[in-house]
């Protein structure tokens, strides 16, 4: 139970054999989403920095995770990210623009591509699990084979939800796949002081679902766990629980210092020279003649141009303008939004009282 | 001769008819399959319409709302037993961040079709919190309408809109009421618009706004005063909570200058207060007496015992009538 | 993990070595507890019926779980009943008279005896089992050798308060004992339907606490097991989930009809026939020279005296009055209570208005 | 020189000396501990009173709740953090089902002195969720206390009353004014009245009841409005939400014979109706026009490129008090 499935070790050797899960192009894309996410990334922290974003919730050292699951899903299938899962949801389909837009708080942020159910990035830690066993049950009733993938943190654990919707997806055996990040902390809280349970993955028992714990800076890995768990959802068989091991490298938030509570120059640099998912894809790529330096460094510069389009493309979005707040409260308005919307447009009266 | 229905009966003609129009409508619920649910609400439906349409879940309710909230964002019409309303809790949650919110966050890209209907108020003599009346709470959540009928015409009218809704509908069905009367009930599908109050007594003194359980506790005390003193209360069954049919409120006032609101829910922050203001902000230079409150108290609502004293009677409500009057 | 830890077979047989951990006294007094908490829960009943208390919610068939685990406990200890398991809280030192106040709609129904910490039974599910684990961390912290012992049924399982209860528990290692009586059903709906798990302790599992499952009408055993449980928690070595398995021969609540849900003729007359908890004990008994029939007619007299005395003392007992509302809101009234309570006393008034 | 302190300043004192005055006293929270909370208001109180007095909890909010409901009743003086106000949902049911009924339904014999405090309202522009202002739905649960401070001196004075408090204290903590300003703070401890409004300016044409981080919105709004129109306003700040302080609030009334309310939260079923409320009951015939509500819009918060104007602003609340005083 708390050993980690692994394919692809930290030196880019494979610890297990393919069986032909995964062709030579899949395994590029992963690396090419995975330099792409990372340097969106990067560039996201900047531009918090320069005052063009809020508030932002990196993910460097989790792309193999999200890159891995997002690639194993099939269009049709339900996303449901949490505030740290946009590497995911890119992946998945989501415009980087729309994911520059929800972090610079515009209120066309969570809007999901129309032939896609990328859903809007969860605050509430928990809650969105619910709904992916919802979404997965009205699938299943509906006959389609179509799966919901939850991603949540370790610290999501802990709370009610994660129980009442495995639990939920156990009974109704709702094609439902629950990924966590274990990336060792929440916020400044460590694992080990989440739960006296030393894996999450353990967790499953409980429900009597699968359980599987993966080295989650492992790509294939995680998509060849995902993959089989999407088999198993679709042949009707219900949800899995996957705990993929991982670690951010920086802060929880742009707002976090995350020196106050870990090791960050030792622990971290560890992770990140020991244990990294692009490296060691790097190295595999390379002994399989698919990676040279210079090709690396043209993908970085094509993205590098990418995000900048999508930069400006959020950045020369139309505002949300005030009155926007009024808008998709309900199908039909309220007389109070109607009304409260001209207050809010009212100019300052500047006529004095009567004498 | 006409065919006349209990309120629960009617609730349950209202699933019935829209699950067998619809097959989108879903039922989920504490032992609302087998069972019948413990009113009886949804009695027959699971043999009738099998268990993927009417489900009994397992006991936790921010489970139930969270899984509905799924069901209503890729195709379903989720239709939520909470057991009663203070079991409401654990899935408040869901309620106030998600299923009233998923619409407003996406832009209209998805909205939440969902109904959580519940059993609310005073009257069985159940044990601790079988007898809250917490609409407030609900009433302060933009995105989520509150609907309280208090009657079995309405139930019936106001259900299936609210099923029909392409929003979030907090449906408190008045436990008190569930099987208080019969009253004739159309067999065929109709609707009662959801947002707009009813004027159910005409009258030219006093208004009294009501709603649910404490309509009929008004109007009983409407009907003793303009026999024993003659004043004539007006009295409006508001049906709709949240969003409050204003015009209906202020009309009324300006015609009789006077006002009361009859709650079973503690005074404090009681939906009475937002009555009142709505008077206050529309008509108040016609008021010729404060809006008086007859309402539960600000207490927790006491052991059953003496849940009857915590409660609105008609003499309370006549007091407060002859205090306006007479102000 | 599935085994049932049985002591005394439904034949009355012992299956394991007492060990010396159970005395003669103790077997004796198990009986007779058994004997009046039956005898207490068929007169509810009855005085439901009468109209002389409201609905009530009865518990035969879960004697021994409820007096062996309460039996198991010192006078300091912890009890958070549900409002199912007033056997427990009688035999941990509540007054019947006070259990009968609380069916009947009491504002005093819900007072511990001052020198003990007997809980309100507790209604909304689940919620009561983390409360029993700030209870015990408080213990712990002063440094008092106290248990919280919370009990709850398998519905109650499903709720994400039991989750956070028992990760809080094993986080903190609070001395807190989480008894499940398993009595298959949640009102209607059966435990296969609750869950996909096939048994309750198995979710120990997940927090890295012990779980032991238990024969649930072997009264010998749930003491046992909760003492075993309490010697771990006074010992610093934190909580234990115990899964008793029992039946409820009757309905939910005198409002439940059991029929609509199960075969009562059947099933439950099996498990009263085959299962009983107060028969395999007098069948022990008997072989011990413990029991005569003569004797338990004696106690069944003279609790049937006892019973109806408390009854005389809660119907005699001075009824709650309206204003009673206003008291203990807070330490302080408010001035709305004060001036609340002058509202409901005052009279209808007769006089008309001005002509 | 006075010494000077900005809220969380403030704040952190209070608990600080709190819990070096009263073992009692424990800390409970996610990352309140070795992080000293997100927004520092437990720093360095880990390393002075240990991992059993300040607890990094799991990541829970019932569990948070309920357990500390339990240490209360069993002798400990249980001070929770959760997050963000919209985090308390999860325990919302452990507040309104336990934390304010435990008195009550034991007749006194067990008491929840348990404080939970939060950041509450709009102003770090922050994702969605971190600016909610739902003071209402704790407004309206009988058993409960509601607190909120506007200043420096206030927030020790009135936490440490809360935690002094035998019953629970709902402390929210305006997260725009955490470091806003500061102000000059005794060093000892004192305690600030709950239950006890401020006059915080004296006026004589209208009152504007406030709180929080709209107390200043209303006061920098009657301060321009004298200097530019000569308008008099009398400025309260409520501190307590829950109970009203109602005579400060009739007195300043009928002296002013105009009102208006100045709240983050939604309008409907915002505090400003029950103020609303109370004016009607007591002052209906000193008023000289309706009483004005500024407010949050009836609509979610919005993301935070707009949360701006989703709030009162001094124009909003400059033309509410010209709307008034010339109605
Ligand atoms: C219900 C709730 N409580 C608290 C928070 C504040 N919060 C935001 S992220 C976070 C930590 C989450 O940790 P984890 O689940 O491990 O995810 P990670 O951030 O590590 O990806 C907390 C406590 C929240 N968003 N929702
Ligand atoms: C939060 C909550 N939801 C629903 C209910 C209504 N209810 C009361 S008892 C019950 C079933 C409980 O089943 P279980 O936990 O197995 O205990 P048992 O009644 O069998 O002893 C339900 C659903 C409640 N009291 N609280
Ligand atoms: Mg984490
Ligand atoms: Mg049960």
């Amino acid at each position: 139970m708390s050993t980690l499935y692994q394919v692809l070790t930290p030196e880019g050797e494979l610890a297990t054999n393919l069986d032909g899960q995964l062709d030579q192009a899949t395994m590029v894309k992963m690396f090419e989403n995975m330099l792409l996410v990372r340097r969106f990334d990067r560039k996201s922290i900047i531009l918090q920095r320069q005052g063009r974003m809020g508030t932002y919730a990196p993910f460097e050292g989790q792309e193999a995770s999200q890159v891995g699951s997002a690639m194993a899903l099939s269009p049709g299938d339900w996303l449901f990210p949490t505030y740290r899962d946009h590497a995911a949801s890119i992946v998945h389909g989501q415009s980087m623009a729309r994911v520059f837009l929800y972090w610079m708080g515009h209120m066309d942020g969570s809007i999901s591509p129309s032939h896609l159910n990328i859903m809007p990035q969860c605050v509430p830690i928990a809650t969105q699990m619910i709904h992916a066993v919802g979404t997965a049950w009205a699938s299943k009733l509906k006959g389609e084979k179509k799966v919901s993938l939850a991603y949540f943190g370790d610290g999501a654990t802990s709370e009610g939800d994660f129980h009442e919707a495995l639990n939920f997806a156990g009974v109704f055996k709702t094609p439902t796949i629950f990924l966590c990040q274990n990336n060792g902390y929440a916020i400044s809280v460590p694992f080990s002081q989440q739960s006296a349970s030393k894996t999450i993955a353990q967790r499953a028992a409980a429900y009597d679902i699968p359980g599987v714990r993966v080295d989650g800076n492992d790509v294939f890995a995680v998509f060849m766990t995902i993959r089989q768990a999407i088999d198993r959802a679709k042949a009707g068989e219900g949800p899995t629980l996957i705990e993929a091991v991982t670690y951010r490298y920086g802060a929880h938030t742009t707002a976090d210092d995350p020196k106050k509570y870990r090791d960050q120059e030792n622990v971290s640099e560890e992770w990140r020279r020991e244990r990294d998912p692009i490296q060691r894809l790097r190295v595999y790529l390379e002994k399989q003649g698919l990676w040279t330096e210079a090709w690396e460094n043209e993908r970085l510069a094509s993205f590098g141009e990418k995000i900048d389009a999508a930069l400006a493309e959020a950045e020369s979005y139309p505002k949300s303008r005030p009155e926007d707040m009024f808008k998709h409260v309900y199908a039909e308005p309220t007389w109070m939004a109607a009304e409260q919307e001209k207050e809010l447009a009212q100019p300052v009266k500047k006529e004095g009282i009567p004498a | 001769m006409k065919r006349k229905l209990t309120m629960i009966q009617a609730i349950t003609e209202a699933m019935d008819q829209k699950m067998a129009e619809d097959s989108r409508t879903m039922l989920l619920g504490e032992d609302i399959g087998v069972n019948g649910g413990v009113f009886r609400a949804t009695e027959n439906l699971l043999q009738k319409y099998g268990p993927n349409r009417v489900v009994d879940t397992p006991l936790a309710e921010s489970g139930i709302i969270g899984a509905a909230i799924g069901l209503a964002m890729n195709g379903m019409i989720p239709v939520v037993e909470i057991q009663f309303l203070a079991f409401i809790y654990p899935g408040f949650e869901q309620i106030v961040s998600h299923a009233a919110r998923m619409r407003y966050r996406t832009r209209g890209h998805y909205n939440v079709p969902l109904v959580v209907r519940t059993p609310y108020g005073a009257g069985i003599r159940g044990p601790e919190l079988h007898a809250e009346s917490v609409e407030s709470f609900f009433a302060h959540v933009p995105g989520l309408k509150v609907v309280v009928p208090s009657n079995p015409y309405d139930a019936k009218g106001l259900l299936i809109a609210a099923m029909e809704d392409p929003d979030p509908v907090i449906f408190l069905e008045p436990t008190k009421l569930y099987r208080a009367f019969k009253e004739e009930v159309p067999e065929e599908m109709y609707r009662e618009p959801i947002g707009k109050a009813k004027v159910v007594r005409e009258g030219n003194d006093l208004s009294i706004f009501a709603w649910g359980a404490m309509l009929r506790v008004a109007d009983d005390a409407a009907k003793q005063i303009e026999r024993e003193q003659g004043i004539s209360c007006e009295v409006v069954d508001l049906r709709t909570i949240y969003p409050l049919d204003r015009d209906t409120i202020v009309s009324s006032v300006k015609k009789t200058g006077r006002a009361m609101v009859v709650h079973e829910a503690h005074k404090t922050m009681g939906v009475g207060a937002e009555i009142i203001s709505v008077i206050n902000d529309e008509a108040l230079i016609y008021l010729k007496a404060p809006v008086k409150r007859v309402t539960g108290f600000d207490v927790p609502v006491p052991q059953f015992s003496i849940e009857d004293d915590y409660m609105p009677t008609p003499s309370r409500v006549m007091n407060g009538i002859l205090e306006t009057v007479t102000y």
